[in-house]
């Protein structure tokens, strides 16, 4: 088991790497091809020469990309002072970079735009992940009847719409027309209450969204299960249709919805782009968008990987809870 | 609809007053209505079955075995839902009608009063429990008293009694780490933890190796003997129900087609396909035939099942009956005392196929 | 007519000179197993374990044992779909051990093989003429009156009607689909067929139809059968010689009639007397051997003798020596250390 | 070997009997498996339904000019008439929806919104099903790879396919597309946009495909036929391309018409984003996009593109799942 | 709608308020003290830095904490565009040959910390900017004037133990400063009013991260500064009133909100919760909307030239262009209402007959080619078409930033207007990030054959040199960053400027400047889409409210206070 999480860790970090060389070599490479100077994003109005010489510098654009990249691992793992002209400024480990266009380090800067995102994702999980399995669940055990169309249909519409979609649609109605909800992010450490409130309605539009996959995935892994011959066999028990269903079925439903869960929610708290942007919510996908409208490469960097690495360590989450969940699973 | 139906039927059944016997099955008819159409999987069956004894069901695939055991047990789905079965006839446990009867009075007797093993072990427990935990389940359910350490010592007591090794310790374990056969065991023991009075087991050895077979039908025989209850014993392999059975249902496109006393049956077998059965069938016990006597043709549809006699299709005798076996459904008649069939071959002329033509060549 | 047939056959004692159709010498195949990400080996699946045999042409070779045994490895060994870790095999004095796809091809035409499950040995995809033709086309064969009319005719051979040409797998039985992997099998007219579990998946009724199709096969083209089956009786009826297969290794091999009425390795004893006779009266009288406990993991199988841990018979010689396999009895060869029935105990063991 | 053998077993008087007549094999017999999934998808009437709205879909975008100039305006001739100078949006009341136009005029310019979205479903069906070609090849060559060979071949294709969904890949298409060159292999303006969309969205989309292929392979090749057709002297080749691809055809069909809503979505989300194709080449997100900032005063430009975004998607995935159940083998 | 004035009694109605009450003349005039201006923006700052930040609003906002020698003053109109001495005692003694500025500075004036403002500070803030690796993204113009070949590098490397090497700026006391300036030059002055020529003490330098904290010389100091959130002012003790006569400091504090929910932003402002937007880019499409079909709430905005001009430069360089009749039968053909219903309709700009902007000397309503009539002369288009041998069209294409939508409308406008003269027109949106790449590089544009170019261009100093020059001067072509897209390299245009630049008389230079505007019209080498202006909503309760041109036309934050007190 300790040997496996090793493993599994050298093996998060390896994967972090390639994406790392991967962003690192595109966004560094793409300028190079396309002849334009990503230095010149940094002077004023009118470019000078030197000016652009000393930028270049500055960022450790004049270096080889190799070694770029080099500097930008050793700063993840130890730190990287960049000169401030008048003295260096730290960026400690993780140094995910450090914008130029801002002058902060990456890394604190996402770790603040974290709170936004993460408020935004949990708070929608939670909403999706009771109502989309309850449904799913109502609908698979009352299946066929005309409650069961009628909510796998609302399910696939809800597919089927696009989130800046019905966040408009949403916000025209609730916040505009009726003035039911504020419209603004409030941290939760600033005013719970208007965090919740603000909240509300990005949880519910998110949650609509991925309820309904979850519900049509709910719906039919139970099916399925509700096929196994186990399920024959807690009946031929005498069990209740209850125990049945609440013990022997959900438990088997919920390991692949756990795990499809995690992935989402690995995926969002790296950046729910479209959300964010539609909520005008400052969080790591809007800081992301911002970033690339910017050519602030070092942020995009800095999300991706960041993004990365939620990503990869939800993988290595619902690994590890499959492993808890389902006896046959080993971890070797 | 068909629940109106059923429960109809049932009240009038009622009034006519419980069977005889340990487990009576009459007229059972289950019909799945499917895309294609209407699937008779079981198709009037009667039978009875005393405490203490045991029946053996054979049959080819699809004929319906597991249809009738899953309605005994009640384990179809029920109400007017699509993919829910109409069953109609009736089966009396120990004095209590169990079609018509409410599911939660079903639901209450299964599992204490009868029991079930499955083919496969390993689908058929749930992986992420252990093997303990599935069979204290079974008791607690029907033991709402007992307290979980008092279960716990019963599910040890149980798989000790069906011979797993260092039972204290398996008890922990999950279905995976058991082999084919220690799981057939361990479902064993999940079945009679209640001591029930009927145990149905479903081709319960056909995953397993011969080895290992006999010794899960040895362990079954000896519960059996123990314990006195009924069993029913669903297979398809003659050699099987031989070991085990005292009667033996043959059955054919969802209806029997005989039923006997298994020595009778397989002395004196009246019905042409049993004599296929028993034809097709190399023998290690007795001289090496020179060809095996197949039944020729495939099985049946349950949809558009033949007219009159389901086999004659596949029934080379079926001109001796002078036609009547494409337009009436032969009906069980009784050949010996408590040996019925159902064929519209006169008998003295099924004798004497059998005795000029099939015995010697068995 | 079996006694008849068996004295058909040159038997095997004097074949020495004459060269067998098949020679499989010392055949191991070893599954490795392995770990993590550098795929590191952290053991093997003895699956086949050094076993010899051969195969006489026109003779049919049965092959029985338990599940996991090896049986189904070693088919796919004698026919090259698998590639042995060590041992030879030889096709008509030919090694063909490690021949290549391309080498192998021609050869492909001589030994052809019948699959276990009629579901998944056809390509539910193709029609029948597209599965029974395929032979033809990838071995680029020419029959005259075409490729269509061949198949239609083996068709006819197998028992089915040419009509059935351009339909799928999905619309036909069991024992039709077996009969369609049959007639595939014979397309190109091999010499030998190995079959694996050819009629384990089917009811009693079909497989005794398939059995006698096999039967008449041989008969009527002359061929060699290797035939895989778990069960006895099956094997009995359609086998000259037998060959017990256990945890990889061969632990008997013998001509039919001696194998089943003596046999001398307490495995084939105990399998025999597990098999359920479909006799009610006869149940009572059996003497029986029961044997304990599951068959060892391939991976660590038992030191010396494989059998030992279930074996009634076992002593201490068989937990540190291997018993050879050796020729007791003309054409009766067994591996074992304390073997029954050898020719120097009463024969009297078996009575009517 | 003239006689044929006969096979059914002389059990009975060679007298007795009927002529075999290969026995009551019911009435399915000579359909094909496609002839059985499509007699499945007639009984459907909801996927047919959504069959029936895709093919009107591309039909529409196919004869876009056609119905353009009988019920509509050239694409992108304006209406300054249309419009209120000085706000810049429609005059008629709900976006200008009228007789003459019938989904209204787009702001700023009066331009046809009828017209903008039949062209625009041009570029959001070219784009989706290109894109999901391109995932579908990739896909399709990489899971066979994988699935067939084993070993070392899918433990680096399975990688890959990891590294890849460890991307943050709306935020990471979006960076991609907007670094992009202008011009790129002889295409320009709108043309590479549209082949960078392409392959961007197809690039990431393969390895959902590629991972359900895998799957498909990997369980194709422990059915006996693969054995069957080797134990015949058949290459890697011929069991590739003759005995798996006809049987990857359903799930490759069922996840193409899956992975075009998809697409749908994604190029609608980078359009949105501003990464889509470039005005005037009309798109249904870039419509929504401009929606966005007068989404309060004039919804009717939201609510169309959305509609339309949303019905198409709706149509198509109610056709793939009604295709899947069609093609399930295990339904009902 | 309306205001939601909470208790607030008086003027704070908005009654003497009024559409454009605040263009020209001074809104509710008044000097009560105390009270919170709440600014907010969706767009943060791009440094607080002086020496680094390029946004108007910023300028305008270091008025509040950066004080320069000369300011611009606090009046409404033309006669903001003036001067005025803020650190400097007086206007600056002027060499004869005009190539000798000396200031004296006021006495008294500290920076926050209470120390004195020197005359080093002054060069020190002017020496920064020279580290254009480390101080980048402000206005460069002060290198331009003052290096003189001395290739100064900032004072960060600089061998100079005090660190203030730069040759042409002396110190010879602490009130002291001398520039030497290589040649003449009028705009010099405008040059030193740019926050980018602020003091700033050397021992508080903190090089790249000063926009962290910047020392503030100005009424106001920063309390806090939360990037991407907010920026709070608070009162500086160290700012003495009688030292500053431009500046009253009428608020106790200044909050800036920044969100990155423009509609939110929009909705505070119209219900009184924000007062004014800090960008001052114009409200929302759809807010504008409301705003504009509502009288109530029409009546406290402004929409005010913000000294933009919206254009399309024709490339003589790229063909057909090269002949002067192709040109003006782009121009002819040009719709110029759609042009402007394009960015925004009329509202954003009014139509504009010449490339010099309103708020500029020297500008006048020249229009030759009747761009202000809003309608396409097609008859006079296809004149020139002929005049130029091509009567039957030609192709061509416009580069637009991709990022701008209004400039991609006003390409996608100009496109379907040309279809009536057959010119097809191939949109071409590049990245708007690499302007400098893309049509800033001649030979880029050039091979990409980007006949019509569409960009906008304010002054960063108002005269006509600040507008004109980047655009219109010859010699101010270079190979990267280049603002002349259309390459005008004409020698009496460059002529005109040296003679402007020599002229210390601004109308006179002003002279010059309409000359070389009517020129550069009158030859079709630009196609003015609009004058821009941007409508802005004031909070009824602000007072002191007034356009300022010198400023872009914006509201004049530090001028503005509360009339509740709030
Ligand atoms: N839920 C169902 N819906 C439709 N048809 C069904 C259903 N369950 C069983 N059947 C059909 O009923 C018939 C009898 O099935 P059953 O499982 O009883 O056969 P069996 O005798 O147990 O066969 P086997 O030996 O293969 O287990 C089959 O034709 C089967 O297809
Ligand atoms: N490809 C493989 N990789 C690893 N192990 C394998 C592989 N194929 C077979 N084995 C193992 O080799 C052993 C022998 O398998 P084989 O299939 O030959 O047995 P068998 O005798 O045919 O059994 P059965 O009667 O169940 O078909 C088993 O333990 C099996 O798990
Ligand atoms: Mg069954
Ligand atoms: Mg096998």
């Amino acid at each position: 088991m300790l040997v496996y999480l090793i493993r599994r860790l050298v093996n998060v970090v390896a994967m972090l790497l390639v994406v790392s060389a991967v962003t690192f070599g595109i966004f560094f490479m793409v300028p190079k091809i396309t002849g334009s100077d990503p230095a010149l994003l940094y002077v004023g109005k009118i470019a000078d020469k030197a000016a652009i010489e000393g930028i270049r510098h500055k960022m450790g654009l004049d270096k080889s990309i190799i070694e770029q990249y080099f500097l930008f691992l050793k700063g993840i793992f130890a730190g990287r002072d960049y000169s401030t002209g008048v003295d260096v400024t730290h960026c400690s480990a993780p140094c995910l970079g450090y914008s130029f266009k801002t002058e902060r380090a990456v890394w604190p800067v996402l770790l603040d735009r974290l709170g936004v995102t993460a408020s935004l994702a949990f708070g929608a999980a939670v909403l999706w992940l009771v109502f989309g399995t309850a449904t799913g669940v109502v609908s698979a055990l009352r299946r066929r009847t005309l409650l069961d169309r009628f909510t796998m249909t609302t399910a696939l519409a809800g597919v089927s719409l696009p989130i800046y979609f019905t966040g408009m649609l949403a916000s025209a109605i609730f916040v505009y027309q009726l003035g039911w909800f504020p419209h603004d992010y409030v941290a939760l450490t600033d005013d719970p209450v208007a965090w919740f409130q603000n909240l509300l309605l990005p949880w519910i539009t998110l949650a609509f969204l991925y309820a309904a996959t979850y519900a049509r995935l709910t719906r039919a892994t139970l099916l399925d299960v509700l096929g196994e011959d186990y399920i024959r066999t807690a009946r031929a028990k005498g069990l209740g249709e209850r125990t049945v269903i609440g013990k022997h079925a959900m438990r088997s439903t919920l390991t692949p919805i756990l795990t499809v869960f995690g992935m989402d929610l690995g995926g969002l708290i790296g950046g729910a782009v479209l959300t964010e942007t539609t909520f005008n919510f400052r969080g790591l996908g809007y800081e992301a968008v911002a970033a690339i409208s910017g050519s602030d490469l070092p942020v995009i960097m800095g999300v991706t990987l960041f993004a990365g690495f939620f990503i990869i360590l939800a993988n290595l989450l619902v690994d590890l809870l499959y492993a808890v969940v389902d006896p046959r699973v080993r971890l070797t | 609809m068909s629940k109106t139906q059923t429960q109809a039927q049932s009240r009038l059944q009622k009034a006519a007053g419980a069977p005889e016997g340990f487990l009576t099955v009459r007229d059972l008819r289950v019909h799945f209505p499917t895309d294609d159409g209407l699937v008779k999987s079981v198709d009037g069956l009667n039978f009875t079955l005393e405490k203490g004894k045991t029946l053996g069901i054979v049959g080819e695939s699809g004929s319906g075995k597991s249809v009738t055991s899953l309605s005994i047990m009640g384990l179809h789905r029920t109400g007017t839902k699509r993919g829910a079965p109409q069953i109609s006839g009736e089966v009396w446990l120990d004095g209590e009608e169990l079609i018509g009867a409410d599911p939660d009075r079903v639901r209450q007797l299964r599992g204490q009063k009868m029991a079930m093993i499955f083919q496969d072990p390993l689908t058929a427990m749930h992986p992420y429990y252990t093997v303990g935990a599935q069979i204290v389940e079974g008791y607690r359910a029907h033991h709402p008293g007992a307290s979980k350490k008092e279960a716990r010592r019963r599910a040890i007591e149980m798989l000790d009694r069906v011979g797993i090794p260092q039972p204290d310790k398996r008890v922990d374990a999950y279905p995976h780490e058991f082999s084919g056969g220690m799981r057939q065991r361990a479902m064993i023991a999940m079945a009679l933890v209640n001591d029930p009075s009927l145990l149905i087991a479903d081709e319960p050895t056909t995953a397993l190796d011969v080895t290992v077979q006999a010794q899960i039908l040895d362990l079954i025989r000896d519960l059996q003997q123990e314990f006195g209850s009924a069993v029913i014993i669903i297979t398809h392999d003659l050699g099987v129900v031989a070991e085990l059975a005292d009667d033996i249902l043959v059955m054919y496109g969802g209806k029997c087609i005989e039923h006997g006393p298994a020595g009778t049956l397989f002395d004196s077998p009246e019905h042409p396909y049993t004599w296929g059965l028993l034809g097709s069938m190399p023998r290690l016990d007795r001289e090496l035939q020179e060809r095996l006597i197949p039944v020729k043709g495939t099985p049946p549809s349950l949809i558009n099942v033949p007219s009159g006699c389901a086999f004659h299709p596949r029934c080379p005798y079926a001109g001796l009956t002078g036609g009547r076996s494409t337009t009436e459904v032969p009906v069980l008649a009784e050949a010996s005392p408590g040996h019925r069939a159902a064929c519209h071959i006169p008998a003295a002329e099924r004798h004497r196929i059998f005795t000029d033509e099939i015995a010697p060549r068995l | 007519m079996t006694d008849t047939q068996v004295a058909a056959i040159p038997s095997p004692a004097p074949a020495s000179d004459r060269e067998p159709l098949l020679r499989v010498t010392g055949l191991t195949r070893h599954f490795p197993i392995t770990k993590g990400l550098l795929r590191r080996q952290a053991g093997a699946v003895r699956a086949v374990d050094g076993i010899d045999f051969t195969v006489n042409a026109g003779e049919t070779l049965g092959v029985v044992g338990e599940s996991g045994c090896g049986k189904s490895t070693m088919g796919r060994l004698v026919t090259r779909l698998d590639e042995p870790t060590s041992g030879t095999v030889e096709f008509e004095g030919t090694d063909i051990t490690h021949l290549g796809t391309g080498a192998m091809r021609p050869l492909r035409r001589d030994i052809q093989m019948i699959f276990q499950d009629p579901y998944s040995s056809l390509n539910p995809r193709h029609t029948v003429g597209t599965i029974v033709g395929a032979p033809f086309r990838l071995q680029n064969v020419k029959s005259e009156g075409g490729t269509k009319k061949a198949v239609q005719e083996l068709l006819e051979l197998c028992g089915l009607s040419p009509e059935h040409y351009n339909r799928y797998p999905h619309e036909f039985s069991g024992g039709q689909r077996q009969r369609i992997g049959i007639a595939r099998a014979l397309a190109l007219r091999p010499r030998m067929i190995v079959a694996d579990e050819p009629v384990s998946a089917l009811d009693v009724s079909i497989q005794a139809q398939v059995v006698n199709l096999l039967d008449d096969l041989q008969k009527e083209l002359g061929l060699t059968y290797l035939i895989i089956a778990h069960d006895l009786s099956v094997v009995r009826h359609v086998s000259d010689r037998v060959a017990v297969m256990y945890l990889g290794k061969i632990v008997e091999i013998a001509d039919r009639d001696s194998l089943y009425k003596t046999p001398m390795h307490p495995y084939t004893t105990a399998l025999m007397s597990a098999v359920p006779v479909p006799d009610p009266r006869r149940k009572e009288q059996r003497e029986r051997i029961r044997l304990t406990g599951d068959v060892p993991s391939p991976i660590n199988p038992p030191s010396g003798c494989r059998f030992r841990t279930r074996c009634w018979k076992a002593q201490d010689v068989c937990a540190s020596q291997e018993p050879p396999l050796v020729a007791l009895k003309t054409g009766h060869q067994v591996a074992c250390h304390f073997p029954e029935n050898t020719p120097e105990q009463t024969k009297t063991l078996l009575g009517g | 070997m003239t006689t044929p053998i006969d096979t059914t077993g002389s059990a009975g008087p060679a007298e007795t009997g009927p002529a075999p007549a290969a026995a009551p094999v019911k009435k399915i017999e000579g359909r094909s498996p496609g002839r059985i999934a499509w007699d499945r998808l007639k009984r459907d009437k909801v996927a047919l339904a959504g069959g029936v709205v895709v093919m009107l879909l591309i039909l529409a975008a196919l004869l876009a000019p056609v119905l353009t100039s009988l019920l509509g305006h050239p694409v992108d001739e304006p209406h300054p008439d249309q419009i209120n100078p000085e706000l810049g949006l429609p005059k008629g009341a709900f976006g200008g929806i009228s007789g003459d136009f019938l989904l209204g005029v787009d702001p700023t310019f009066g331009r046809d919104v009828f017209s903008r979205i039949l062209y625009g479903a041009q570029i959001s069906l070219l784009v989706a099903f290109l894109a999901a070609g391109v995932s579908v090849v990739i896909g399709v060559l990489m899971g066979v790879a994988a699935g067939y060979f084993g070993g070392w071949i899918d433990s680096a294709i399975s990688r890959v396919m990891d590294v890849l969904l460890a991307f943050p890949q709306l935020l990471f298409s979006i960076a991609l597309v907007s670094v992009m060159p202008n011009d790129l292999l002889g295409l320009s303006g709108s043309g590479v946009r549209m082949a960078i969309l392409i392959l961007v969205i197809g690039f990431f989309g393969w390895p959902y495909i590629g991972r359900i292929v895998r799957g498909q392979a990997l369980s194709l090749r422990e059915r006996e036929f693969v054995d069957a057709a080797r134990s015949l002297g058949a290459g890697p080749v011929h069991i590739l391309l003759r005995e798996l691809l006809p049987n990857l055809v359903a799930p490759i069909l069922v996840y193409t018409t899956l992975i075009i809503p998809t697409n749908i979505l994604s190029e609608a989300a980078l359009s949105f984003l501003g990464a889509g194709v470039k005005p005037p080449t009309p798109s249904w997100g870039q419509m929504l996009s401009q929606a966005t900032k007068i989404y309060q005063v004039d919804p009717t430009y939201m609510v169309v593109p959305g509609l339309a975004i949303f019905i198409t998607v709706l149509a198509f995935n109610l056709f793939g799942d009604g295709l899947r159940d069609a093609l399930d083998p295990k339904g009902n | 709608g309306g205001s939601k004035g909470g208790g607030s009694s008086d003027a704070s109605k908005g009654a003497e308020g009024g559409f454009n009450a605040a263009v020209g003349k001074v809104l509710n005039p008044s000097d009560k003290k105390g009270g919170t201006i709440n600014l907010w923006t969706s767009t943060d700052a791009d440094s607080w830095d002086p020496g680094r930040a390029y946004y108007a609003s910023v300028w305008n906002f270091q008025r509040y904490y950066a004080r320069t020698l000369l300011t611009y003053d606090s009046k409404p109109g033309k006669d903001g565009l003036k001067l005025v001495p803020d650190l400097a005692a007086a206007q600056p003694e002027i060499a004869a040959d005009g190539k000798t500025y000396t200031f004296k500075l006021k006495p008294g004036v500290k920076f926050e910390d209470g120390s004195p403002i020197t005359s080093k500070d002054i060069k020190y803030g002017i020496e920064r900017i020279f580290a254009q690796d480390v101080i980048s993204g402000g206005p460069t113009y002060l290198i331009q004037s003052l290096d003189q070949g001395q290739d100064y590098k900032g004072p960060y490397t600089d061998a100079d133990p005090n660190k203030l090497g730069l040759k042409t700026v002396e110190t010879p006391d602490d009130t002291t400063v001398v520039f030497h300036l290589a040649k003449p030059d009028s705009s010099f002055l405008y040059l030193l009013a740019m926050g980018s020529a602020s003091p700033v003490p050397q021992k508080l330098d903190t090089g790249s991260k000063y926009g962290d904290k910047p020392v503030s010389s100005g009424p106001y100091k920063f309390k806090s500064i939360e990037p991407g959130k907010s920026v709070e002012l608070v009162r500086n003790e160290n700012w003495d009133q009688a030292t500053d006569t431009v500046r009253k400091a009428l608020p106790d504090t200044v909050k800036l909100t920044i969100t990155t929910n423009a509609d939110d932003m929009d909705a505070r402002l119209l219900d009184g919760s924000a007062d004014i937007d800090f960008s001052q880019t114009g409200l929302s499409q759809a807010a504008g909307a409301k705003v504009l079909t509502d009288p109530k709430l029409k009546g406290n905005t402004d929409d005010a030239y913000n000294g933009f001009i919206r254009y399309i430069s024709v490339v003589p360089k790229v063909a057909p262009f090269d002949n002067e009749h192709c040109r003006k039968a782009v121009l002819y053909a040009a719709d110029t209402t759609a042009l402007q219903t394009a960015r925004g309709g009329s509202t954003a700009g009014s139509t504009y007959g010449s490339m010099l902007p309103p708020n500029i000397l020297g500008s006048d309503d020249y229009d030759p080619f009747g761009f202000t009539k809003g309608k396409p002369n097609v008859e006079k288009a296809k004149e020139e078409l002929k005049l130029c041998g091509k009567p039957d069209g030609f192709k061509t294409n416009i580069a637009v930033r991709g990022n701008k939508e209004k400039e991609v409308n006003s390409a996608v406008a100009l496109q379907s207007a040309l279809k009536a003269i057959n010119v097809d027109v191939t949109v071409d949106q590049y990245d708007g990030k690499l302007i400098a790449s893309e049509i800033g590089s001649p030979s880029v544009v050039a091979t990409k054959g980007y006949g019509l170019i569409v960009m906008g261009w304010a002054a960063d100093y108002p005269n006509g040199s600040g507008y004109l020059q980047p655009l219109t001067d010859g010699r101010f072509i270079t190979q990267n960053g280049n603002s002349n897209y259309s390459e005008i390299n004409d020698p009496e245009i460059n002529g005109w400027f040296d003679s402007a630049t020599a002229e210390t008389d601004p109308a006179k230079a002003a002279d010059f400047y309409k000359k070389i505007n009517h020129k550069v019209i009158d030859s079709g080498y630009y196609l003015p889409i609009v004058a821009d202006k941007a409508l802005n909503y004031r909070n009824p309760r602000l007072t002191n409210v007034y356009t300022q041109d010198a400023l872009g036309g914006e509201i004049d934050f530090q001028a503005l206070g509360v009339s509740d007190g709030k």
